[in-house]
């Protein structure tokens, strides 16, 4: 699945190398700024193909492999888009074209502030009243939270229910009355992504802006979760490949043959083989639709962790050669282990699916 | 720990929690008044004969300085871990001794080519110096032939996720090269400033472990504190018991090598598991945890390579293994 | 380390260096002769009072004696460990203390189901005990609603890969149980043992890594002894220096939690690693290095767990967190 | 590849489970004796499909996962077979078809005391008398030593040759006067499996016994090697499992479901899936005829570390209750980062292929 696509890969390589210079790299780092100009290109060229998952996949990972911050950025307009895709209804779907060429800019809003992973935790609150809902509460950490047009979220709708029952998911326009994002600064990387706090203010909504059916949001909250967990292994392996080929180059440029670095060299590239067919394997299972939720969270939990390490060792091998490229990759890289699920959840998931089976 | 050695740890701690924010050095630099508080606490001269105006304290008393104010401004244990640990040994009872007045008094600040990046030649340097950390000195020790003093210059700064209160980057000059009449090298200064290094570290630890030991008895997941999941608090609790060999290690002595080594195996892994106990909110610079561990991956890739593990296992093997 | 337990050291490695050949004792027992040379010596009855026959000797000689012999006879320390231990602490100031007398000269050999696999009731036991170490005993301490002492039996023996110099199985009897009248539990001597357990890891840790540095400096590779090769001195190296912090944790009492956690942490990599560094030769029992790993293995897996764990959390936290 | 080898793999388990009962398994471990019975029984059946490389891999897998002392001598009786199907002269790789059917055992002599993982450093050697070699030398841990029918035999030609070059390949009837097998004995583990010292002195051998060209032993060795890795990644992905085996029952019969356990369930369960899909994607490229010597080497790393560490986290997950049977497989897991090339000597392997790369 992924082999046959080795031209689409190598275009998207060169795609990011040409754009995603050091120069161009450091300066949305430092200014913690979201590029929309990059963002713009990669998807109105059709340089990104967002409807083919395998090649949304692959051009997470290049992209990221060069710079995580805009590699992300400018793959993140989709966010969320798959619950509009799988579960909206018309009207909703048809945005989805605009956001695959660049024009419409998604987000998702799951996380508050007071929850973390407990996502059946959640607060925010849509009151039905007539033929329309009253949206108050707030949202935490959310990607492309100060810049997305619109924002898919899950809210609460139903007092009864407890815990995962009574959610549901709405598309909510971000120009709404009630609708506010504080941008959030001062991240440790992937600065060029924007991230926000959200409060919503008796936001009203429609009964069309409600996606799917009352009371199956989390629901579709978790299928969604199932796929985007591989993208986000996508974006770990890619900072992975981009810690190695940074540790490829100090090694041959300087010569360096001693063995305790070329057991490392060896460690770190295993890993992240290993990584890339945890990886590759999950997701052609998914994109088959056949998911497998257990692979698809040791992809993720895997790959997260081996983007840590890689970026870690590549600052110890590199030493005192503290080369900017290097440390951004190291700041970038932390971010694989807590979104879309800590590593932490990914493990309760994973064994209790592992333990389910015989 | 003896009275004089915990009156000593209790002034540092109080002065830094009360002086040091490191959110605000971070963004606003190591400003003259905090300077001036340093020194004037003695702490900017802690190994400093006090005929240059220095403390002129025990080795222990240095350590526990770095640690506490680490804890709190890892920059400014930097600071200070420059000037008593590079700088002063270098320039130790040679002609440029007297530039130590000045430089624990925070007149004049100084800077050492620790990462050696710079082939220096000849008598007079005109060019970059490259990767200079505190690289707003006036006095720079570059190495040649033998140390030599170049004044400073004009600053080019470069990003660096560590100690960000101290400016980093390469540096524009003009000088002549003073050269240091001492036997002493990089290599020595670094070899024993072992247990300085350790002490940087135990505070980055410590700095780490104490917020995330609070967090996790505040924050909620699940309607239930984190501290009463079985891996936040098992993994807390072997890190606070490594943080406190570690401290038992460097408070008695032990051997700096183990000291170092020990450090360096636990540092990263420490301040990483601390933030991640703080999930979303760890990777804000806000919540003052990350900077551990940015600073830590710092300490751990500059201070710890592949020679120190030779002198290591040249310590432990009680020769210099013939490596090939 | 004062002069007094410098000299026990040297007697214990003396002794055992001469009379503790694991590989004999492995396959044919702990010998009448052996015990009646640990007797003699005082070792076996290290922390029995004097009036029982014991040595009464404090803990950190106990400790010492433990950690020396496992270098040698792991087998040898572990039977140690269980009188002094385990047995002694549950008949101490009962009537069943006198036993000590006999137990301390060789003349009883006892036994406790440290396991806790039986769940033991009524008056009278009639049927197998299950998992019991040091099997071929006359007096077995098994708990109920208490401690209770019962005769040994036929053994049932089974394999177990770690400490083989005793007898391990299963025990058809039928005995009456005498009860102890103690308050103590099998979790309170568990958790007091925390220092004779780590003390017992030491030794594993320590004769294991004799044995490797030693190979590593005679045994070539590609014509160059293997300590000459980075990987092998560095990781040799470091293990070293952990087993010297592991040392000092215990010769001064730091803390027995963080000593237990840290040698569990590192008993069983370092005794792998041993093993490794003697290539193929490390996986046959004539090296004499895979037993320090089985023995390890079978500390880590037996001494070392969820409930050691949670009182570490709950020493650390300073109470006991509110597990979920 | 390996998906539609779904039945055979069934049929494999189902042997395995059948003939290597505890009790058994129990009983040749301590006796520390070769499965004579069940290896015969597992070849002549056409249990084990001896043709079909993929089909090997599955057989060990499966066999080691139910026990490695048994299903390594149940598999072993081809060791070195690879050598004499490839470079062999007709006569040599008629006794192939023998070996097939467990009639004839086959051993290979590579290691030499003093050796280690020098192989080019060997001593062993062949020297020529007329249309005869003179065989003298000694060799080190060798599996199928002791029982073995015929063995292969790395030596070396050529006084003038250094190191890796003139060396040579042999068939070496162990019948043959000069030969002498000692068996090695208390070994940790898989001790079902033969391991003897061989001695030759003054074996005679014809021009007939050498396999494929003088001087080119090395070579040839070195293409086994490339083989016999994904065998032992195969081995020690079959221990891997059966240690995960223990640990899952462990769990689910005393209902064990605290955090902390659960934790490392995912773990481990997550490393036997990188080990397996490491395993797998180097194997479907062998079986190919497109080695990747890297991907086979990192694949054999990885799967023998993830044995050790499979196996020890079974020894610690269940604790006090020391089953005879976890015992056995930590036991045996540890030769995993031993036999066929060290871990240590697979990461240089490993570094020197991937930094040959750009």
């Amino acid at each position: 699945m992924f082999d046959e696509l080795s031209d689409y890969r190598k275009k998207i390589r060169e795609f990011a190398l040409r754009e995603f210079t050091e120069e161009t790299s450091e300066r949305y780092d430092r200014n913690e700024e979201f590029p929309f100009e990059i963002a713009k290109k990669s998807l109105s060229l059709g340089m990104v193909d967002m409807e083919n998952p395998a090649k949304i996949l692959i051009a997470i990972e290049e992209m990221c492999r060069v710079d995580a911050g805009l590699g992300i950025s400018a793959t993140l307009p989709y966010f969320g888009g798959e619950v509009l895709f799988l579960f909206g209804n018309d009207k909703q779907k048809k945005i989805l074209n605009d956001v695959y060429h660049g024009k419409v800019m998604l987000s998702l809003g799951i996380t508050e502030p007071s929850g973390g992973s407990d996502v059946a935790g959640l607060k925010t609150f849509a009151k039905k009243s007539g033929n329309k809902y009253i949206l108050n509460g707030s949202k935490m950490f959310i990607s492309n939270g100060a810049i997305a047009d619109y924002m898919v979220v899950l809210a609460r709708t139903s007092e009864e229910e407890k815990r995962h029952h009574g959610l549901s998911t709405f598309l909510v326009n971000t120009k709404s009355r009630g609708f506010k994002a504080t941008k959030l600064e001062n991240k440790l990387g992937v600065r060029a992504t924007n991230t926000a706090e959200i409060e919503f203010n008796d936001v009203e909504l429609s009964e069309d802006d409600l996606i799917g059916e009352e009371g199956k949001g989390f629901y579709y909250i978790m299928t969604f979760f199932n796929i985007s967990r591989i993208y986000v292994a996508g974006q770990a392996l890619g900072i992975s490949e981009g810690a190695f080929d940074k540790i490829k180059g100090y090694v041959k440029t300087n010569n360096i043959t001693d063995e305790a670095t070329m057991f490392e060299v060896a460690d770190v590239s295993t890993r992240i083989e290993a990584a890339r067919q945890l990886t590759y394997n999950a997701a052609s299972y998914l994109f088959k639709y056949d998911p497998k939720p257990e692979l698809t969270s040791m992809a993720k939990a895997y790959a997260g962790e081996t983007a840590v390490y890689s970026s870690e060792k590549a600052m110890e091998i590199t030493g005192k050669s503290p080369d900017e490229s290097i440390q951004r990759i190291f700041r970038n890289a932390k971010i694989m282990e807590i979104w879309e699920g800590t590593s932490e959840v990914e493990k309760l998931v994973i064994s209790r699916q592992i333990l389910k089976g015989d | 720990m003896e009275d004089e050695y915990e009156l000593l740890r209790d002034t540092v701690k109080e002065f830094s929690e009360k002086n040091l924010d490191e959110k605000r050095i971070e963004t606003g630099g190591i400003v003259e008044n905090i300077i001036q508080n340093i020194a004037s606490q003695g702490f900017l001269g802690a190994k400093i004969p006090s005929k240059f105006g220095g403390s002129e304290l025990d080795e222990k008393s240095y350590n526990i300085i770095l640690r506490e104010i680490s804890k709190y401004s890892p920059s400014v244990a930097m600071k200070i871990f420059i000037l008593n640990s590079l700088y002063y040994p270098l320039v130790k009872n040679t002609e440029m001794e007297s530039t130590l007045s000045d430089a624990s008094s925070g007149k004049m600040n100084v800077s050492v080519d620790f990462l050696n990046k710079n082939k220096i030649e000849g008598e007079k340097f005109n060019g970059t110096l490259n990767d200079i950390l505190n690289a707003d000195s006036n006095n720079i020790i570059v190495f040649g032939k033998g140390p030599s003093l170049v004044n400073g210059g004009t600053v080019m700064e470069k990003d660096f996720m560590g100690f960000r209160g101290l400016k980093f980057g390469d540096i524009k000059i003009e000088s002549e090269l003073q050269h240091i009449n001492t036997k002493v090298t990089l290599n020595d200064i670094l070899e024993d400033s072992y247990n300085a290094i350790s002490s940087i570290n135990l505070g980055l630890i410590s700095g780490a472990l104490d917020k995330a030991m609070e967090y996790s008895t505040i924050r909620k997941a699940f309607d239930s504190p984190l501290s009463s999941y079985e891996p936040v608090a098992f993994n807390l609790s072997r890190m606070v018991s490594q943080k406190n060999i570690l401290e038992t290690i460097l408070n008695n002595n032990i051997d700096s090598y183990y000291a170092l080594n020990f450090s360096m195996n636990i540092l990263v892994e420490t301040t990483r598991y601390a933030l991640n106990v703080h999930g979303g909110y760890g990777y804000f610079g806000d919540f003052g945890v990350e900077k551990f561990y940015r600073d830590a991956m710092v300490m751990r890739s500059i201070f710890y390579g592949n020679s120190d593990l030779k002198k290591l296992s040249g310590h432990v093997y009680g020769n210099k293994v013939g490596f090939i």
